[in-house]
C-alpha cells in the first residue's frame, strides 16, 4: 500500500500492517520514537493492533540535540 | 547547600543548571559536558526520525533519560498549533509531561509572546507541566505564570548571540512580578553572566551555546556549574551595601 | 584543575581567592570565612600591641599562621618610608618576606603610585617579595613589575565601595602589559564580578569588604570561592564569539 | 538639518523632541519648558473637567494647542475599552486624529501588550492615527506595525525612573524591525541617554519627568534639545569603528 | 549660555569642545569640520618642515592661527626632555604659552604619568600654561594640579579606540578631587559619550578620532557641538533622581 | 432634573436644558472640553439641539497636563 | 626607667631591663610580636641580650585583622 | 659648509649664510616656522644676525595636524 511517512512518499509497503509491523519492517531500532497518524497520536499501547490503512500520513520522530 | 532543591512542577532537581543538547561535536561531547555541569535536566528537540538511516547514533545511548530528565522542546514550530502538535508527539515518545514550550518568531528568533501564550493555554489543558520560554516583559511573564506556567524562562539576549544578561533591571521585575521559577534562558556567553543573575534572585539558567561554543566545551560546563553555585549562594547571603565613596577596611588606629 | 596553582615569587598557592581578615564581626566569623573560602592566604595589618590588654585574642589563635599565609599589608601608611619600617617589623613578627605594598593617598583611599613606586624599590632591595596594591594604570603597572614586583594587584574600584568591576578594558590591559601575577584587589561588591575579572584573565582576586560585609559572610565566601573557580575555568576554557544576531541553538531541518 | 523632519502619519514636525505636561511645578513652568526644549508636539492626559471649579487654569491658556500638537494619552486607561472611550472623547475635544496609546498594567506600569494590540486595532478601525506606547519586544513592535501603528514608542525604562536606556540591544533590533518612525519614550533620565537612543537610529524621544524632574527643568529642556540633535547627527554622520587597541592621532613620522 | 565660558589659564573660550587637527582626509575638510563644531581651539602636533617641498599646504593656510587657538601637543614624545624641546620650539614658532603635555608610553600609548610628572615641572617652571593629558588617576591628576597643570585631561578609553567613556566613576572622582578645568581627552567614539562626560562636570572634551573617523566628520563635528552643550546644560540644571519603579507621569485621579 | 455628572449626582438640574445650556448652566469656560452621554460621545455639531433627559449620565472632560 | 611604648610615656620600668625581660615585665603574651628600637628591628634571636636603656623609644607591635 | 637640519646631511650650504639667509636660500615660505641650533631655540629676533657655522645641526620645525 501507500503510505506519507515523515513528508515522504512510500508506495511499496506491504498492506494490512499494524504500527508494530511497520516498524519492524522499517528496521527502526528498539528505541523511543513515537508515531502520529493522520495528526493524532498513537498510544504505543495500540502498535500491536492497530492496523495502518492506504494513503495513511505518518509522523515518526524521536528526540536529538537541540538548545 | 544540599537541601537548596530547583523545584519545578513539584518535581525535585539538584542542579539549577540546565544545558542543551545542540551544537556539541557529538553526543559523546555532549555527554562529557553534562557530566561536567553536574545537570540533572538537558534540553532535547523533536525531530523526524531518519527512515533511511535507522541505525544513525542517537542521543538516548549518550545520555540516559532515566538518569537525566530530558525537556522536549518546541525549537521550530514558529505557531502554537505546531508547538502543541509537537508536544505531544514528545510526550508519547518519553511518557513525561514536563516540556519547554518556544514559539519562536521570524524577528531574531524572539519569542512570539501571543502565540506563546494561546500555546501555553492548549498546552496546560491538555495536562501538560510548561516552563516557557519568553521576553523580559514583566507583564507578559505573569500572564504566562496566571495561564498556568510552571517556570518563566527569560530570554538574556537573542539565542546563541552570546551577549550576555542585557537587562538586569527587566529580570529583577519578572522575579518580582511571577512567584513560579524564574530561569534564565538564551543569549548568555559565560559564566559570570550566568552568576549575575543567579545573583538576581533567578532559579536557574539554561546554557547551550555558550557551553557548546566555547573552545574547550567541557571546561566551560564546568565553570557554569560553579558560576550558577556561587550566583545562588551570593543571592542567599545578601550582598553589601555599594557605596559611592571608599571606605577603608583595615583599622585606622594602632599605626606605628 | 588540581594542577592549576597560583604561583607567586616561586611560592604555590591552592586558592586563587585571598580574603581579607577585616570588618567581620569578630575572628571566630573570620575563620569561618577563611574555611568556607578556602583560601591559603589572608591579608593582615600590623598593629601596635595593646599594652594594656594583652590578653585581648589575638587573630594567631583563630587563623593558624602556619596553616594560612599571612600576607601582611600597609594599610595606613601613607608614605613609602612607613610602608617599608612597618614591613620590616612584619617581617620579624612572621619570619616571611611575602608582603603587601599599599600606600594610600587621601584622595579617596586611592593608592599613591609615585610613592609606591619608590616604596617598592625599597622593599626589593631589602629583599623582600612584594605584592602591590595599585591603580589600573597599564603603564605604572609594567613599571612596578619592571621595579621587581612579585604581583600587580589593581584595584576593581574605590576600596570597601563595592562599586564592582569598573574598568574591565583596563584590566585587560594591565593583564597584557605584566608577566608576574595579576590580582584584583579592592572594590568588588558580589560574587559574579570577581568571576568576571578572572575571565579577563586575571591570576586571582582579593576580597574583603564584599565577603565581611555581606548579610552572612560565611555564604559569601563560598559564593567567591566558586565564582573564582568558576572565571579561572572560563577563562581557560575560551568564550564563545559574540553575535550580533541570533543563531538557532536546535537544528532547523526534520521539523514535522 | 532643517529638512530632516520628523514625518508620523504624514505629519511633519520640526523636533524630534516631543515633551510631556505633567509634574511641572505649574504650567507657566511647562511652557518655558517647552520653550526650551523647542518642541512642536506635547503630549496631555484626557480628565474630568473640576465641575466645581470651571475656572481653575486650564493647559489650553499656556500652550496654545493651534501652534503645538496636542497629543492626548491614555494615562490611567488599564483596559482597551478604557483606552477608546477616552480618545474618542480627545477627539471631539481637540478635534484632532493623533494620538497616544498606552494601556499599562499593574505591573510597575509596565505596558500591558496584548491590551495595547487589542485597543490598537478598536482605534486603527475607528480612524485613528495611533502612536503606541510599548515594550522594547521586537516581535511585538512589529505586530503593532502590522496593525497600523503610526509610530512605534518603546519604552527606555519603567516611566518615571530616570534608569535610563537599558537595553540598547532591544531598541536597535526594533529599530530594524520597523518601518514606521520608533521614538523612545518613558524611562531616560538624562540629556546623553537621549543621544544614545537617537544614535541607534531612532527617530525621535519623549521626555517628562527626566525634565519636569530636574532641578531647573528649563536648563533640562535644553539640554535634551541639543541631545535629541546631537544624536540624531551622529546617527546620520556613521560613527568611527572601535578598535580593542590605541591608534596614535598624531603622525608618527617628523619628529625632532 | 553665553557668559558661561570656558576658562583655562585665564584664557577665555566660547566653546568647551577642542578639536583634533589629525587623521583629516585634509586641511580643508579639518577647517570644514572646525566650522562645524563651533571650537575656538584646535590640538596641533609639531614636526620638521619638509625642506624637500617647501610648498607642501600647511595648516596655517586653512586654519588661521589668529582667529583659533593652537594647542601644540608633544604627541611622539617618550620622555620629558622631548617633550620640553618640542615645546620650546613651539612656543617660538607661535608665539604663545598654552600647550598641551602628553608623554606616552609604548603601553597601548597610554601617558606615562611619572614622566608627565617630571615634564610638567620643567614647563611650568620654564613659564608655559600647561593642559596635561594623563590617566584617570584622581591621586595622580591632584599630583598634576599641585604641580602647576592648567588644566587636567584625563583620557576617557586608550587614544583612537572610539570605546567611550570607559570608568564614569573614576572621572567623577578626578573632577572632585581636583580645581582646575577637567577635560576629557582621548577615547571617545560617539556624540553622547561627550555629553555623558560633561554631565559628570567636566569642564571640556577633546575629540580627535571620532570626528575626523566618521563617515560624515563634519556631521559628526556638528553632533559634538550640540553634544557637548547638551551634557554641560544637564550638569548645570541638576539631573531628577534614579528611581527603583516606575512613577505615573499624568495624574491618577479624575479619569473617566 | 437629575443627572450624573463625572460621577456624582445632581439633583437640581433645571429640566429641558440642551448640551449647551448646561455648559452655561454650570458655567463652564467656553473652551476645549468635549462631553459623553450614557457612553456615546456627544458631537459638538449636536450641542445646541441635543436635549437632555433624566437620569443622563455624563462626563465632561478636557485636556490636563500629562506624560 | 623611663620608655616610650608604643607613643605613650613609661615612668616606671625597671632599669637594665633587656627585651626578654620587658615582655615578662608587661605580661606580654608569647605570642607573634615584633619591637622596634629607636626606629630600628630588634631581631628575635638578640632579646636575650638586649639592654634597654632610659629614654629608649619601643614600638612593639602584632597582626591584626585588616583588608 | 656642512649644516644637519632635520638629521640630514647637507654638504654644500654657501658659508656664512645667517638664519634669515637660509631661510631664503631653502626657500621656505614666510610662515609660522621655529629654528633650534644645536639644541637651542634660535629667537626670531636673532634671525638676521646668527650666522650658521660648518656642522651646526639645526632643527627647523612647524605646525601640522594632530590629536
Amino acid at each position: 500500500m501507500h503510505l506519507i511517512i515523515n513528508g515522504k512518499d512510500y508506495d511499496d509497503i506491504p498492506d494490512g500492517l499494524t504500527v508494530t509491523g511497520l516498524i519492524g519492517y522499517l528496521k527502526l531500532p528498539e528505541r523511543k520514537i513515537a508515531i502520529e497518524r493522520n495528526l493524532a497520536v498513537v498510544p504505543k499501547s495500540s502498535y500491536d493492533d492497530l492496523v495502518l490503512e492506504n494513503h495513511d500520513e505518518l509522523e515518526i520522530i524521536h528526540f536529538i540535540g537541540g538548545g | 547547600m544540599s537541601q537548596d532543591k530547583l523545584i519545578v512542577a513539584g518535581r525535585e532537581f539538584n542542579s539549577r543548571l540546565i544545558i542543551g543538547t545542540g551544537k556539541y561535536k557529538d553526543y559523546a561531547q555532549n555527554a562529557a559536558a553534562l557530566e561536567a555541569a553536574g545537570s540533572d535536566m538537558v534540553t532535547v528537540a523533536v525531530r523526524r526520525v531518519n527512515i533511511s538511516d535507522p541505525n544513525a547514533p542517537m542521543l538516548a545511548d549518550f545520555i540516559d533519560p532515566v538518569k537525566t530528565t530530558y525537556l522536549p522542546n518546541t525549537a521550530g514550530c514558529f505557531t502554537g498549533e505546531d508547538a502543541v502538535r509537537t508536544l505531544r508527539l514528545a510526550r508519547e515518545a518519553g511518557g513525561w509531561d514536563l516540556v519547554k514550550l518556544e514559539v519562536l518568531s521570524n524577528v531574531h528568533l524572539y519569542p512570539d509572546m501571543e502565540e506563546t501564550l494561546k500555546s501555553l493555554k492548549l498546552l496546560v489543558a491538555d495536562g501538560f507541566d510548561v516552563m516557557v520560554y519568553c521576553t523580559d516583559d514583566p507583564v507578559y511573564c505573569q500572564k504566562l505564570q496566571d495561564a498556568g506556567a510552571a517556570a518563566i524562562m527569560p530570554l538574556a539576549a537573542p539565542i546563541g548571540s552570546g551577549l550576555g544578561l542585557l537587562n538586569p533591571t527587566n529580570i529583577r521585575l519578572v522575579r518580582e512580578a511571577v512567584s513560579v521559577p524564574v530561569i534564565v534562558d538564551a543569549g548568555l556567553g559565560i559564566a559570570s553572566e550566568a552568576a549575575a543573575a543567579m545573583e538576581i534572585g533567578c532559579d536557574g539558567i539554561i546554557a547551550n551555546t555558550a557551553i557548546a561554543g566555547a573552545k574547550d566545551p567541557i571546561g566551560m560546563a564546568q565553570a557554569f556549574k560553579h558560576a550558577v553555585i556561587a550566583g545562588r549562594q551570593a543571592y542567599l547571603a545578601g550582598r553589601m551595601p555599594r557605596k559611592a565613596y571608599a571606605e577603608p577596611s583595615s583599622p585606622v588606629e594602632g599605626t606605628i
